[in-house]
């Protein structure tokens, strides 16, 4: 077995992708932590991460943001090259009492399990979703315990 | 055909390889401690679970129950009261309970301790058939040991980060050390 | 080759079963359920099933300060304690703009790599155990020891050591700590070198492993999945190389690479892994610095800015991340630690589909999985 | 003719040689000098208790190395780690199927009282395994050391017989 030889460390590219129509705002990635930014609609959420998996990007993770005092959830998708120093964050707001996203399940199925998480701790359905049953939780878990009104 | 031979021959080599290496092993030392008839020597830095320090002047704790460990601590498992005694300027500890059945070691308390008043122990075999027995009292803990032997010794100071030219050049790493004592 | 076809021609009926593995079942390393339809001898779908030790570390991250979570990093992923500990100060201090100093940097580096290498042995040991040798795991622990020796000397536990601290470490290191790494190096070179012979040269390792269970490269992207598995599928992927962090740009070392994709390219990626950890040790010693441990000025009560902060970090099972959210106030609104082991397992269904049972659970013991790492 | 020799002098005479025991002290010397401890780890413990019975430690020594995948050949189980309220069933029928007489060893803080992942609200750990079925030894710390788990299995083995046979290690 010969190991490769290792990519160079690109500098971060704040451009990299920005031929697509997606609405990204570059980050300070020493201050933050990610190069790319970028809030969307519910319903652009399944068209942007299309177009994230042509440019080669991996899914890193799913998660969710209770903003109790604003009345909504966040969702957060984050991805990241395999090459290239740059990472993308790619979030949404849905509406605290009725927090419904489409799955992207379908173009990512990594996401199957990240989205079953979600659902969990927040209660936030992925529409779509084919088996969105507790996945951290005991079977026959109603609550969602990172909710910020959780009581157990 | 040919591959199966060849198979067969790598086979042989493997099982040959591995009889030479086993034997090689066996004439190494053992690497078992014979642990109830000698036992390893803590490294200086062991963290068991914490104890009060005595002050080596008066004997007395050092603690003035600030409660600065009982607020860091991340599982709520120290509880610590103390009391104004007559005359004296400063609080001092009357009660100080550890539930060891909570504590992770993360030694977030001997850190918060501005004057190492708590330490840790080097009790690295704890074990009994009944729970209460871990959640101790270090107040009465400490008057007993007092009772014992009524001066401490100077306590060792490991207890602040300190750059490796103070530290004293004594082997840290866990040994086989004395036999211990048969009971 | 043995196929499906040798066995249930097409035209058999077809009869399915369902077996239950785990929680409790000593090839699942822990608490894992996997609930697998089975066609005889094949597996047809194996669902994992997560979430028997989930341990609210999320939760626990928005009901205590930065300092008080620190003990619960090192329990995510008990095996590589160092890294997760290394990865949650580290977004820390990116929010709070803390300069660590150089000496704290390296220290950091040098016990992350030992720790990851003691992290690859109980793989090693486990994973053979798995297939059915026992006497590796004797070897694997007998110098994984040794490692525990030197890590418990300076740090006071062997396995949740809570060393790092927010600006830097616990405690410096000590001569004996180096003398005893450099002894540890040249102890362990000549063992990863009997390993080979032993193991990983055995035909019956060999016959158990190569063509076994693989991964593509599509698949590890599609699914996240980091660490050697995407390296055992052929894709260069270091976190501390494609987003170096800590003292790692100042070290020169190979990101091994395996492009089969198979079970034993993962287990050739971890067994080149080590030779390089222990290269990156010997280099953090001879190039160590002098000067304090611990960053100036380290606030007692530490409040983040509001936003938003990621850090991640190369755990060794792969890309460990931490995502925090802050409002400006003592304690984290909302931690989410994004950990290798769940995105390596959940491409597990697709990757067994049609292998026999047997060589589906070498296939996940290829993952190296740690339950609480899943389920956190 | 000689007089035959009392009882008393012949167990004296042959004291150095011969042993003798009632069948129970025998039975359970035999017991705890050869536990057969279930294969079930949970969490960070199950590592400590793995490293245990690896060559250093080598719980061997102690007849306790035979570790058995199948509750029905066991008869020590060393709950090692976090048990959550998911897992709780899980175990509680392991130990139902477990053989009597059995015993079991409360390794770690978190399976003693929950440990570390106690809070107040939280909703997921079980707050020790007592809440489950009875407990023989607990063996507090996070995770103890695998002298520990030896301590523990020594502790275990005075319970059973009644005494010690093995010299007690102070530690400083």
């Amino acid at each position: 077995m010969e190991p490769a030889p290792t990519p160079p460390p690109s500098p971060a590219l704040p451009n990299a992708l920005a031929h697509l129509p997606i609405p990204f705002q570059a980050v300070d990635y020493a201050a933050k932590g990610y190069h790319l930014d970028a809030t969307v609609n519910p319903d652009q959420v399944v068209d942007v991460v299309s177009l994230l998996d042509k440019e080669g990007l991996a899914l890193d993770t799913i998660t969710g943001v209770d903003w109790m005092a604003q009345g909504q959830m966040e969702v957060v998708y984050d991805f990241f090259h395999l090459s290239k120093a740059l990472r993308v964050v790619v979030r949404t707001r849905v509406p605290r009492d009725n927090p419904e996203v489409p799955t992207i399940q379908k173009v990512f199925p990594g996401a199957n399990w990240h989205e079953r998480e979600t659902h969990d701790f927040f209660g936030i359905r992925f529409l779509g979703h084919p088996n969105l049953t507790p996945f951290l939780l005991p079977e026959d878990a109603t609550f969602h315990p990172l909710r910020k009104d959780f009581v157990s | 055909m040919k591959n199966s031979l060849k198979e067969i021959f790598t086979g042989f080599n493997s099982l040959v390889t591995g009889m030479r290496i086993t034997l090689g092993e066996f004439f190494k030392p053992i690497v078992t401690v014979q642990y109830p008839h000698e036992s390893l020597k803590m490294p200086k830095r062991f963290r068991g679970h914490i104890e009060l320090v005595r002050d080596p002047e008066t004997g007395k704790a050092i603690c003035f129950a600030c409660k600065l460990c009982e607020r860091a601590c991340p599982s709520d498992c120290i509880t610590v009261e103390g009391a104004k005694l007559d005359g004296a300027k400063k609080k001092s500890v009357t009660e100080y309970k550890l539930d060891f059945t909570k504590c992770s070691l993360c030694g977030s308390c001997v850190e918060a301790c501005r004057d190492n008043a708590i330490r840790y122990t080097h009790q690295y075999n704890l074990a009994s058939t009944n729970r209460e027995d871990f959640i101790m009292d270090l107040f009465k803990r400490m008057e007993d040991d007092a009772k014992a032997n009524p001066m401490p010794e100077t306590p060792k100071p490991e207890v602040a980060p300190q750059p490796p030219a103070n530290e004293a050049p004594k082997a840290e790493q866990p040994q086989p050390a004395a036999p211990a004592q048969p009971n | 080759m043995i196929t499906k076809e040798v066995i249930s021609p097409p035209g058999a009926p077809n009869e399915t079963f369902v077996i239950n593995l785990g929680p409790q079942h000593p090839a699942t390393h822990g608490v894992l359920r996997v609930k697998i339809v089975m066609d005889g001898e094949y597996v047809v779908r194996a669902e994992p099933i997560c979430g028997y030790i989930h341990r609210m570390q999320e939760k626990m991250g928005e009901n205590r300060t930065y300092a008080q979570f620190l003990p619960n990093t090192s329990r995510i992923d008990y095996l590589s304690a160092m890294t997760y500990t290394h990865g949650f100060v580290g977004a820390v201090e990116r929010a709070a703009k803390l300069q660590v100093p150089p000496r704290a940097e390296y220290i950091r580096v040098i016990t992350s790599e030992m720790n990851r290498i003691s992290s690859h042995l109980v793989w090693w040991g486990a994973f053979l155990l798995d297939l059915g040798g026992f006497t590796p795991l004797l070897y694997a622990f007998d110098d994984r020891e040794k490692i525990l020796d030197l890590l418990e000397a300076i740090t006071g536990s062997r396995l949740t050591y809570s060393y790092y601290r927010i600006g830097g470490l616990y405690n410096d290191v000590d001569d004996d700590f180096i003398k005893g790494t450099r002894e540890f190096i040249a102890q362990m070179r000549p063992r990863l070198k009997m390993y080979r012979s032993l193991v990983t040269d055995n035909i019956i390792l060999r016959k158990r492993l190569i063509e076994i269970g693989p991964i593509s490269k599509e698949m590890c992207r599609k699914y996240g999945a980091t660490g050697p598995v995407i390296r055992g599928s052929g894709i260069p992927y270091d976190v501390r190389k494609v987003e170096p962090y800590s003292a790692y740009p100042e070290f020169d070392f190979l990101v091994p690479t395996c492009e089969e994709g198979d079970s034993m390219a993962r287990y050739l990626v971890r067994m080149e892994e080590m030779v390089q950890s222990l290269r990156i040790i010997e280099q953090a010693l001879d190039k160590l610095p002098s000067g304090p441990v611990m960053a100036e000025k380290v606030p007692r009560v530490l409040k983040l800015p509001a936003g938003d902060y990621c850090y991640a970090v190369e755990a060794a099972r792969g890309r460990f991340a931490v995502r925090i959210v802050s409002d400006n106030k003592e304690i984290p609104y909302r931690v989410k630690l994004r950990t290798p082991s769940l995105s390596n397992l959940s491409l597990f269904e697709e990757a067994s589909a049609g292998m026999l049972l047997p060589d589906a659970l070498a296939l996940m013991g290829s993952l190296d999985l740690v339950i609480p790492d899943i389920d956190r | 003719m000689e007089a035959p020799p009392d009882n008393a002098q012949l167990l004296s005479d042959c004291s150095p040689y011969v042993k003798f025991a009632k069948l129970d002290e025998m039975l359970a010397l035999g017991r705890a000098n050869s536990l057969w401890p279930l294969t079930f780890g949970l969490a960070c413990c199950a590592i400590e208790m793995m490293a245990a019975g690896a060559s250093r430690f080598d719980l061997s020594r102690f007849g306790a190395e035979v570790f058995r995948p199948s509750p029905r050949q066991a008869d020590l189980m060393i709950v090692a780690g976090t048990i959550n309220k998911k897992m709780a069933t899980a175990v509680k029928t392991l130990y139902d199927q477990m053989p009597e007489p059995k015993w079991v060893i409360a390794m770690g803080n978190c399976a003693i009282s929950g440990g570390p992942f106690v809070f107040p609200g939280q909703y997921a750990v079980v707050e020790g395994v007592e809440k489950l079925f009875p407990v023989d030894v607990f063996i507090p710390g996070c995770p103890p050391r695998p002298e520990a788990l030896i301590e523990g299995l020594l502790k275990l083995e005075e319970k059973l017989t009644g005494k010690r046979r093995w010299p007690v290690v102070k530690s400083e």
